[in-house]
């Protein structure tokens, strides 16, 4: 049995339901629910996967049947008019619905086939149209202006603009913060010659971000140095500087206590 | 504005907006009134119906649109590159024929129906644009309803909803007895 | 395929691809000549020249193309630009006011009164010309100044800017007080 076959045929606890009461309508008058569950259990090995989405939409069908069925079996449900309610009338009524729902779903099929052979046309609006600006009417613009107004609106604004002063933190200076973390970038720095021993300062830079991040960057190059921790070379001005760690290890715990 | 005037502006409109245009948009840019514009295109439709015209009108609602003659189907696949047509599932069919017709609808409602969830169907039909949000329902959870678009309407070739298929009374009837029997089958009490 | 069916079939083709389309194209599509196709456009737009149609076909160098008649241009505006009711907002008189009684004034002045960003605004002023530029500050950066218009006198019924009235004199006697008070809270503080 091929999965698409569950795809479309079994699609709902309710599709199941009604292919499986299908299949037993012409002769069998009363079917247990244990034979059902028989059925559908022949139906999940054939298909010889577990899909729990299958198995889960049995459980639905098997319990709503189950709820029916004690119903069944109990005195009747009284309604508010005095009446008897049937128990089978929810199920009917979901029967019929669904059923309607498949036929007109099949009407629709067939509408949209016929449908599709007309084509339909994307906007061309003429340039000089879509340029066209529409003239400003004043009168509407500034219907509820006058001058006596914007001077108010004046006074209001300047008003709100002294209110927004703090008149003490306003004095206060300014405090900005220092952008590279210098003990940070040093590590950051000496891991990476630690790991490459030998190594270009451009790959060295390609790792920093602002100028900032370049400049401290070089300074600490410049403090390696001054401590022959490192050896730097460059052929020509321009170039790329060459970098070799000499017992960097020893040293940097130097730099980093200073 | 002569009435011949009416129907080249009317022409002109539609071609260059190429989607639906409103009714009332078209009686307000033409200075008369809504009735006088659906008299107007009345008239255009029987013009249009001739063998020498490629395109006719559509109604969608409120709004018309200009479209290709299904006639020329054939010898536009031809030149033009044919719109993919989006395939619809099975089940997306029968979410779609439940929004159609009990619109408008909450996810909950067309769940009861079909017994599965079908969220995911419903987002990929409002994903297609053939189902849209229509508001929220005052109920606990204030939730979403669904119903359908005009973007259905032209894909289904129907000018409004009223021209969907119906059922037949004796179509309902059937379903009903069927129904019944089915049900009746299933409580013979044996377990 | 008869002419009047080949007129059909050329307008559909015409309309549904929307551009231009090759004369070659369409004698494939057609399964006749160019010199048929060339034959049944000129047909078509003697047809098409008449008042009641709004569109017209127009030849380029190889190929043809649908487009709308410019008379109707005036009507098609009317559809594509829905005349949106304008006011100025809060804001934008906030702008204006600013500008009437500081003029001229920078985008920067503005903002430092108003304490955000209001060069939206300002821009939205000048299309309207209620304000434009007056010209450039001699100070780093050259900075436009901005200053109030002609439109603006005429809109607010005002001969000059003279007339515009003066703030009261509580406004200002309220400022004076606010800010001597500032002024002897900071120099405490300074203490």
């Amino acid at each position: 049995m091929a999965l698409e076959v569950k795809l479309d045929a079994f699609e709902g606890p309710l599709d199941l339901l009604l292919h499986l009461i299908e299949k037993n309508k012409v002769d069998i008058y009363d079917i247990p629910i244990a034979e059902i569950t028989r059925q559908y259990m022949e139906y999940i090995k054939a298909m010889e996967t577990e899909d729990m989405n299958v198995m889960s939409e049995f459980l639905v069908m098997a319990a709503t049947l189950l709820d029916i069925k004690c119903k069944m079996l109990l005195p009747a449900e009284v309604n508010e008019e005095g009446e008897e309610e049937d128990p089978r009338a929810e199920l009917v009524e979901k029967l019929i619905e669904y059923k309607m729902c498949k036929y007109m779903s099949m009407e629709l099929k067939d509408m949209r086939f016929d449908a599709d052979k007309h084509m339909y046309k994307n906007p061309t609006i003429p340039k000089e149209v879509l340029e066209y600006k529409a003239p400003v009417n004043y009168d509407e613009l500034l219907s509820d202006a006058n001058l006596e107004a914007l001077s108010r609106i004046f006074e209001e604004v300047l008003k709100r603009a002294e209110d927004k002063i703090d008149p003490i933190r306003s004095k206060f200076g300014e405090i900005k913060k220092e952008n590279v973390d210098l003990e940070k970038k040093q590590e950051v720095v000496f891991g990476y010659l630690r790991s490459h021993k030998h190594c270009s300062f451009r790959n060295l830079l390609s790792e920093q971000r602002s100028k900032m991040d370049t400049i401290v960057t070089f300074l600490i190059l410049l403090e390696l140095i001054k401590i022959s921790a490192v050896v730097v070379k460059q052929e020509s001005e321009n170039d790329d500087i060459d970098i070799e760690c000499v017992n960097i290890d020893d040293n940097l715990g130097m730099l980093l206590e200073s | 504005m002569d009435k011949k005037e009416a129907y080249g502006t009317i022409e002109a409109i539609l071609f260059a907006v190429g989607n639906s245009v409103e009714i009332e948009t078209i009686a307000t840019a033409l200075d008369v009134s809504k009735e006088e514009v659906l008299e107007y295109i009345d008239d255009m439709q029987t013009e249009y119906a001739k063998k020498n015209r490629g395109i006719q009108i559509v109604r969608l609602e409120n709004s018309v649109q200009l479209r290709t003659k299904d006639d020329y189907y054939d010898a536009l696949i031809k030149v033009t590159n044919v719109p993919k047509k989006q395939t619809l599932s099975d089940s997306a069919y029968e979410v779609l024929s439940i929004v159609a017709y009990k619109q408008p609808v909450t996810r909950m409602d067309v769940e009861k129906v079909r017994g599965v969830n079908s969220d995911h169907i419903i987002n990929r039909l409002v994903e297609l644009s053939l189902i849209e949000e229509k508001g929220r329902l005052n109920a606990p959870g204030k939730p979403i309803v669904f119903g359908t678009t005009e973007q259905f309407l032209r894909s289904f070739g129907v000018a409004s909803l009223e021209e969907l298929p119906e059922m037949s009374n004796d179509m309902i009837e059937e379903f009903k007895v069927e129904a019944e029997k089915e049900v009746e089958v299933n409580l013979k009490m044996d377990v």
